[in-house]
């Protein structure tokens, strides 16, 4: 299996990263990825900007655990996960997963559960702007709830 | 890396900003728990305000991985205070 | 809901595709693709190339109802589906589906619901060639079985 | 569109190369049945095999929606045959 993990303040290529999940080896038959991307509201409220930080040196380390705890559940063959920090703008790309696996069905599950669970623990925090004010985000309960699906009995 | 009569003490985002610190190096010279270097910060670090730095949400990673209040923070340890994580 | 559906002998580009979703609305918030390739092996013989057969017409017809059916049951702010036909060679692309959601949740399960109806319904045909012998596939059971599962009781 | 009197027939994939041909045009004065049809264009067409079209498997469009054999097909209509689809 082969992981790219990267955090950097800027933008990234999704041809360029999706051309690596296909290059892994022939034997990629499906890839899924998801595209997090800075929404206008929240909550009610205009967002006109995002401030993202993190933990680094923590953060890569515990991105490579999850994309690992992903593959012994699934048959992945490939993972990508690059996460930006910094200031963002609605419309900019913040988070790209991408896992390359022989059949579909592992690259989905694979692919959304590494999401959820950079959602609840990866060390990273968003700062939201709205309207002049800037908050810090708190934990969003759909989040945990997403998280805990995963769970084996 | 930093002496081992010493730890290195982060805090991340709101935390940082309610501390007014993002971070600090702080004498250690035998193993404590988490909950007790707690205190000794709060009793030797004027910046550190205990109702802040313990309030409930408040997670602690010692060399970046996340912890109990009784784990054992040896010196030379990286230690990291931070609210629940809100990325992806 | 904005719909691009299209059946093509060309290659595309993915991040085409992926900007066209992004800028269908600054409620965008996440985005679920899925990408099918070509793989050089198929239940044990070495694939040298794929041939790809519609019919034109109800193919596009059949796609359109299938990102209806999932607009219906999960939120969906934009779909593209793309999908080649002609002759095609391992590591090449075939199928592109992708969701532009306002929540992670709603486009993996759109996404997903999409490609397993597409396998199962949409009026495509392929001839495998193995070491220069063509063979036309037959329905894999597995993709029956991932079809069942959207089955609401 | 073709004649009101006539009706266009498909066929796809395998079924196309198993009866080498891959379309004809069938005079239909009056509504049959998809079964009525098949029996129709065995006895008509000598490119028409029975075992072939009748497979259990080979499933039937008519105006490009998939049907059952006891649907009626009317003049003017466009109706395909074909095997189990295996895209994506």
């Amino acid at each position: 299996m082969i992981k790219k993990v990267v955090v950097q303040i800027d933008d990234f290529d999704v041809n360029e990263e999706t051309a690596f999940l296909v290059d892994i080896s022939k034997e990629v038959g499906g890839i899924n990825t998801f595209l997090g991307t800075v929404r206008d509201v929240n909550e009610g409220d205009t967002v006109t900007g995002l401030r993202l930080e993190h933990y680094p040196g923590m953060t890569e380390k515990q991105i490579h655990a999850i994309i690992d705890r992903a593959s012994s559940r699934w048959s992945v063959l490939g993972a990508v996960v690059i996460h930006r920090v910094g200031d963002l703008q609605p419309g900019e790309k913040i988070v790209f997963v991408g896992i390359a696996s022989k059949h579909r069905g592992d690259a989905f599950r694979a692919c959304e559960y590494v999401m959820d669970s950079l959602k609840t623990e990866a060390t990273f925090w968003k700062k939201e702007v709205t309207e002049g004010e800037a908050r810090w985000l708190t934990t969003r309960q759909t989040d945990v709830e997403a998280l805990n699906k995963w769970q084996v009995d | 890396m930093i002496g081992s009569q010493m730890i290195k003490i982060l805090f991340f985002a709101s935390l940082k900003e309610q501390l007014s610190i993002d971070a600090l190096d702080f004498p250690l010279t035998e193993s404590i728990t988490v909950a007790q270097l707690v205190d000794e910060l709060v009793l030797k670090e004027a910046s550190i305000d205990r109702d802040i730095l313990s309030a409930e949400d408040i997670l602690v990673a010692v060399d970046q991985t996340v912890v109990s209040s009784d784990f054992l923070v040896r010196p030379g340890s990286e230690v990291a205070f931070f609210p629940p994580v809100t990325g992806g």
